[in-house]
Formats: C-alpha cells, structure tokens, sequence
C-alpha cells in the first residue's frame, strides 16, 4: 500500500469532524503532497528527519492545510498511523516514540467513535489535550529556529585563538611572588579583628572516589580478576581501603564488577600471593 | 565598554609595558593608561573565560576610571587590526571582527558548529521554560530524551543541573548558563526573541 | 619571516578588507598590502593549527612576494599590541610576546599546569586511534570539538596535522608527535597503558 491509496481512505473515513478547513478532500490528488510517498525501504531514514512524534504529525497537520486549533483527529490519526505501519522490526528504538503516539492516536479515535456520555466529567479531553501539545510543539519548534537565527559565536563570529608565550620563558616565571604579598597579608591580619578564632580545617579529598573507580577498572578489566587486595594502592593508606572500597561497591552497583566466590575461585590456587584472608575478596570483570 | 560596576576608586597602579609588577612612581605618566590597555589585552587573550570588568581592575589593581580610559586606548588600537572588544553576558572578550567571518568561513569551514534541530529544540525548551526537568523536555518534544544531547549541551556549557524538582524521585533541574547567553550573543534571558504565540502557531495554514 | 618555501607565483588577489572575497581591478592600490596583512591577521587567529607560508598564499591567492611584503606589514602593526608573529617548525602562529609571561602567570597561575578532562579526552583519542580526523574524534567522544581546545594540543606541541583521510572534504589526519611521548614519560606509542573495553563501560554506567 502506498501514501496515494492512504490519502483516499482518509477521505472515506472521515465521518466524525467537520472537513471545511480540509481542502485535501475538496481536491484530494491535487493537495497530496509529491514527497508524501515515500518507498517502504526508505521509510526509516526519511523519518529520521523528523525531531520526533510530535514533528512529524505537525508535518502531517500542515501538509493537509488544517487550523490546529480545530484539528479534525481521525484523518490525521489514520494517516499517521499508516506511515507507522511501514516502520519495520529494525527501527525500534525509532518506533518507541512513534508506537505511543499511535496508541495516544488511537485512543482518542475510539473515544470519539464511541456514543458522547450525557453527563460529561470533568476527566481531560484526550483530543484536546493532544492539541494543546501540539501547539505548545509547534510553539517550541519555532522558538528554536528563532534561536537559530541569533548570532552565533563560532558559527556567525569566532573568538580569536592565541598561543601563549614560549613554555620555558612561562615556567621560569613560576616561582616569583609579589612582594606585596607579605605587607598584605600584614594588613589582613589586622584588619580582621577575630582572626584567632577563625580557624578553618579544610578537609582534602586525599584519595578521590572517581580516581579509585577509574584505576580499579582498568586493572579489573586488562586482567579480568583481581584480588580486593591487589587492586589497593598502598601508599594512600588506610583511607585508600575505604575508599577502594567504596569504589568496589560503586562498580558492583553498575555492574561492571562482581564477587568471585571463593569455592568456584579455582584459579586462587596457583595464585598464592598475598594472604589468604585478603584473598577471599575476590573480583571479577563482568563488562 | 562603559558597564564598569563597581564606583568605589582605592587603586594604585603598578604596572609598565616591559616588566611586571614593578613599583611606578610617576603615578600621572601619559604612557600609563596605555601600558594598561597592553596589560587588558594580554589577560583577555590569556583567560579562558571572557573577563568582568571588576575581575580585570582587581587583577590589575586598578580604579574605575583607569579601567574606562584603558578599555577605550584598546578598541582604538584593536581597530587597526581585526580583532574586536565585545561585552557578554560574563565579561569582555576579544573576538575575530564580524566583517571577517566569511573569510573564516571559506577558509576554515570546520570551525562552523552546527546545531541539530534535535539539540536547537532541547536547549530551547531549557531556555524559555526553565527550570525543567528531562521529562518535562520529554512531554514538550515527544521524544524520548538521547543523552548525546544533553552530553553535548553540557559539554559546550551551556545547562547545568541546579536544585531538584519535589516530585517523585526528585530529578534534576536544569538552568541555561551565562556560557549560553554568551554563545548566542545575549546579555540576558529578557533579551531571546520572544516566543512566538499559540495563535499565530496554531493556524499552521500558512 | 623568511621562509617562504614555494618559488612560484601564479596570484591574483581578490581581498578588500571589508567585504570578502571581492573583485579589486586596482592591483597595484597602496592599500592592498595592508588589506593582504589584515586577512593573514584573520587566518591565523582562526587556525587550529600553525600556518605554512604555502598554505597562506594557497588560500588567500597570493604570490611569493605579496605575502612577505604583508607579513612585514603586519609585524610591524603587531608591535603596537601584545601579540608577536611566531614562526615554528610547522608555520607561523600569533603568540602573546614573552614579556608578559609574568603577567599571565600571576594572574592565572595555574593556566600552564592543568590539563582539562575535555583535553586530555581528545588527546587520548588521539593517541590511541591515530591518525584520525576531527570527526572521528567528535564521533568517539559525542560531542563537538572545541577549536581551542586542539589549538591548545597544538601549542603544547603534542600533536600534527599529517596527510589526508581519502574522503569527502579530505579532512586533515591527526597524530601525536614525539614532543607527546617525552612529556607523558613514554619512549613509543605501545607503551601506552592497554586501552580498556570502553564500549563495554559506556554501555553498562548509565
């Protein structure tokens, strides 16, 4: 089936709304959009241009010439969901947003196909709503080309790139303080008259959490299993346990690491380094 | 060039072209307001971030005043060349003047960033919307977030994540930056074209 | 300044300072060595990469002496400002001249030592999969690359542009150099640690 054979079914099947904004059916052939048939294989990528769901129903909206605010849903609902249909298996991840929106589409035809209650409630109007979202799209969607036409810098104006001055002549520089550092520092300290009692203990991450992560995973991942106490730095000291450990549980937790356990461990036994009660702590690659 | 914020002149200069710092007594030198536009200029190249006129007096210890007429010897001395002073939203900055882009252009068309709709849409809705969440993106574009965009939109700067939204799970909330304004030449948000309205978006029979 | 390595002359030049690229029948107008030294002015503050005299007078059209006689004319504009036309073994550059290194390092004293994550990124895209173009590297990383920041990787003298990739655009072919190695304490490229399973990590973290 094509895009033609669609187009027509809309016609037919336009029961329900009023089609005076639709000049689609007054000369259906005519107003068909030339880059509406588009070939099944090519279906995907054609709708890779759009910027979702939302885009490409605009599209449909105005390709067919409608007032959104008087939107008429069933023939915008079947064509879009004619289009959907062509989508094949191997565009999931293109479908998901696509598939929800038929089912939003399809939800509200059947509400209006169904007989109107006599007592309305005050539950929201799906059409409506699906309206509102529209417009506050197309409101966005033109914001953004408003946005676009800004000046832009390094696209419109560039910013100037420099070099610095020569490496070595900046390095010797390096150790020269101003002298006026040491009369300042004078003048601070009288002029802040409780400066005794404004000691301030700054705590410094010594062994930073995503330094340790790093470095773990590497060593787990080119080795694939590793001792907890291999993996230990020992020149960050106690605090480095705690924070391998951390490091280890953080792994865990993405998955990226998991315990050995000991019995199934059978490669501990040519690996007598280290002791043995370290050693029970055994951890594997998993990614 | 004449935002200087701060009123308040406690300032003595000390500096010359050659060497730096350096004790100059003849505190009225004609060559003075000059040495500091050299000065400026080094620093602007220098920073990675455009520069505030307050961040420029107070490294270079100046007033008010000295600030000003420096600021005024550098456009005229940029303007022998191809560079021009702008103010940004976050400072001063020296950029290639605008008759010059094409040149660049033609010249280096690698250094043109391109935006996708996809990402002109997302920093959109952040900019006229914000505070926002990534669902809130979501329901306003259709579209399942991809987190290339908001990787590249964090990357350039120009959102970050501020406070959290009281609902459910508590998400982030994300806010344009200054970096933004910067980017697209606006010195705050009061200055984005202004949003189009739904009635003209929504007789979409044009 | 000298080192103009192309003997032959086949120019015409077609720039005017303030409009881009426009026909000039005056060839031999007094201002058109100075309007030729603007434009070089401009490519070399847009270039990532330091500029041969061969590739300036490609892409400005200039003959062998038109080039030097510009050059000339914009050292000696340049000598008003901060900045200093720098010929390196790979081209000319504009640099901030060496006196003001105090200045620079007193301000931002930390300007030299910091490598930022989006830099040492990039480097390691490039050391573990060179040679590779500027997309190659946008595509591993997901984001845009900062003209500053390979302008920086330039500077550093870690990397060079080496040879084309054969397809459209014939984008330039990056690689690391040995002034990279000496300062990451390696005697050759497999000295490199092993490179981990990144596509695994990515794919499981978020």
């Amino acid at each position: 089936m094509n895009a033609g054979s669609i187009a027509i079914n809309i016609d037919t099947n336009d029961s329900t709304q009023s089609n005076s904004n639709l000049r689609i059916y007054q000369t259906p052939v005519q107003h068909l959009p030339a880059d509406l048939y588009v070939p099944p294989q090519a279906f995907a990528i054609w709708l890779e241009q759009f910027a979702g769901p939302l885009d490409f129903l605009l599209y449909l909206v105005k390709k067919n010439n409608v007032d959104l605010t008087q939107m008429p849903i069933l023939p915008i609902t079947e064509q879009y969901l004619a289009y959907i249909s062509e989508l094949d298996t191997d565009h999931f991840e293109l479908a998901g947003d696509y598939l929800l929106m038929a089912s939003t589409l399809i939800a509200i035809k059947s509400e209006l196909l169904l007989p109107k209650r006599q007592n309305p409630t005050d539950e929201r109007d799906p059409k409506a709503e699906l309206i509102e979202r529209l417009e506050a799209y197309a409101q966005i969607k033109e914001a953004s080309l408003r946005l676009d036409t800004l000046v832009r810098l390094e696209r419109d104006v560039f910013l100037a790139l420099v070099s610095m001055p020569n490496q070595d002549i900046m390095q010797a520089e390096l150790p020269s303080y101003s002298p006026n550092l040491l009369i300042e520092s004078l003048f601070k300290m009288q002029l802040q008259a409780n400066y005794q009692l404004q000691t301030h203990t700054v705590k410094v991450d010594a062994v930073p959490l995503a330094d340790r992560i790093a470095s773990i995973s590497r060593q787990l991942s080119i080795n694939g299993v590793h001792s907890f106490y291999q993996l230990l730095d020992r020149s960050q000291g106690r605090i480095g346990v705690v924070v391998s450990f951390v490091a280890v549980l953080e792994l865990m937790k993405r998955q990226l690491v998991g315990v050995l356990k000991a019995d199934s461990a059978i490669n501990n036994e040519k690996n007598s380094e280290g002791d043995h009660q370290t050693n029970k702590l055994t951890l594997q690659w998993l990614a | 060039m004449t935002n200087l914020d701060n009123p308040k002149d406690h300032s003595t200069n000390n500096n010359s072209k050659n060497n730096y710092p350096k004790g100059n007594p003849e505190d009225h030198h004609p060559d003075k307001h000059q040495s500091i536009s050299l000065d400026i200029e080094v620093l602007l190249h220098a920073s990675e971030a455009p520069l505030t006129a307050s961040s420029i007096r107070q490294y270079l210890s100046l007033s008010t005043k000295e600030l000003q007429l420096a600021l005024e010897i550098l456009q005229q001395r940029l303007d022998d060349g191809v560079l021009s002073l702008t103010e940004t939203a976050s400072g001063y900055r020296l950029q290639v003047a605008d008759q010059y882009s094409a040149l660049i252009q033609q010249v280096f068309p690698q250094r043109q960033q391109r935006l996708s709709q996809a990402l002109l849409e997302t920093l959109s809705v952040i900019a006229y919307k914000q505070p926002v969440t990534r669902s809130d993106i979501e329901y306003v574009r259709g579209v399942t977030l991809s987190s290339g965009i908001l990787r590249q939109l964090f990357d350039k700067g120009w959102i970050i994540e501020e406070g959290y939204k009281d609902t459910l799970g508590r998400p982030a909330l994300l806010h344009t930056t200054a970096q933004f304004l910067d980017a697209f030449g606006l010195t705050d948000l009061e200055q984005l074209p202004p949003m189009p309205d739904l009635a003209a978006v929504g007789s979409v029979s044009n």
